[in-house]
């Protein structure tokens, strides 16, 4: 499956790009993360949430085909 | 008089004091509004470790923002019995002293939009996908995070 | 930055947006502020047994009120966390649209403005002697009472 | 005792000035409201509240010889 992720403030910084495309095996968003996790090591340490087609998912959540996004904690007002 | 129709939110910089003004000045024509309520955030020269922060960066992922935005809007209508409801937020670089939040409601009555105030507010600073860099003199930076 | 010096809270005539608009950016040089919350009554063209109200008169016993709205002010900066407070009351004619009430306060969270903007309104309705002659399209009046 | 009156918004309509004196031999605020109440027969079908020297103050309220104000229902704000 061909993804579109986006990455926002901080992790932003940790992937040093705001979007990428990923080709990718599995199923699951959980998935998706492991190879995020592989990929940008400072990923671990960094608190955050995903949404996939603009609604926060969880890690468990079948991945669509979506777009996804790793969204750092808010900071708005 | 009901104004529920999607607006832009986000606005490049601070929110002008002149903006703020000119948007109550605009309500005066609204003869059935008793009570206006306004929430106003504004970028504090927090001193953390020694540094004091000169400036907030505000990002977003605006489509969602948007959206969330747009259903916030929606509940707050109907949940609350409010003339008019306007949000701004700015993107970009806010200085310390400087507006970034604008949260504006009207009703016939008081009651109403001290609590349809806080509600938005508050789901506002929870749901919706606003990024804030905290920018300090020496240019070095941090995350904010809402508390 | 604590500001408890009595004010004179009345002022002749509406107040204007402009005022309001001034009154804010006065608050951007003051950087401990995260969060302001203004309250604005807004004279309602209330339609009453087939008459339209057009304005209100207001008067005051003014010794009382100034003493009570002091008192308002002591209690809510003994109660809440707050940076400063501010209110403005009219006097004389204010047309229907236009803002007879201003309650502005600041302070770093936001938590705390909400609740200290409520108190002090509803404090102003219940304790400060004010009074208010609806006058009508026809010169007919009558008498406010507060809900 | 000399007491200095003043009345405010419908009362001040009803008495048709905003202060008055009057000598009285009473001692409480309700012989002072008895003695307006036949000046004034409109007063009895009115709403309003008694203060003294700017404090609210009950019918059986000792007279201090400080200043009386009649107040109709508060419209503030």
């Amino acid at each position: 499956m061909h993804i579109n992720i986006k990455y926002f403030g901080q992790i932003a910084e940790i992937t040093n790009t705001e979007e990428e495309s990923l080709e990718l095996n599995g199923r699951l968003v959980s998935e998706l993360l492991e190879i995020l996790n592989q990929k940008y090591n400072k990923l671990k340490s960094i608190d955050f949430q995903v949404a996939q087609n603009q609604e926060l998912v969880s890690i468990e959540t079948e991945l669509t085909g979506a777009e996804i996004a790793l969204l750092p904690p808010f900071a708005g007002g | 008089m009901k104004d529920k129709k999607p607006k832009s939110v986000f606005k490049e910089g601070a929110i002008t004091s002149d903006f703020i003004g000119n948007s109550i000045y605009k309500h005066q024509t609204k003869t059935s509004i008793g009570a206006h309520n306004i929430f106003l955030g504004q970028v504090r020269a927090d001193e953390i470790d020694g540094k004091t922060v000169s400036a907030i960066e505000y990002t977003a992922y605006e489509d969602m923002a948007n959206q969330k935005f747009h259903e916030i809007r929606e509940s707050a209508f109907a949940k609350f019995d409010l003339t008019c409801m306007h949000i701004y937020h700015s993107l970009g670089t806010v200085k310390a002293g400087e507006i970034c939040l604008f949260v504006f409601v009207s009703s016939p009555r008081r009651k109403v939009v001290f609590e349809a105030l806080e509600f938005i507010v508050e789901a506002i600073k929870a749901d919706v996908p606003v990024f804030g860099k905290e920018i300090f003199e020496d240019e070095s930076h941090q995350w904010k995070v809402n508390s």
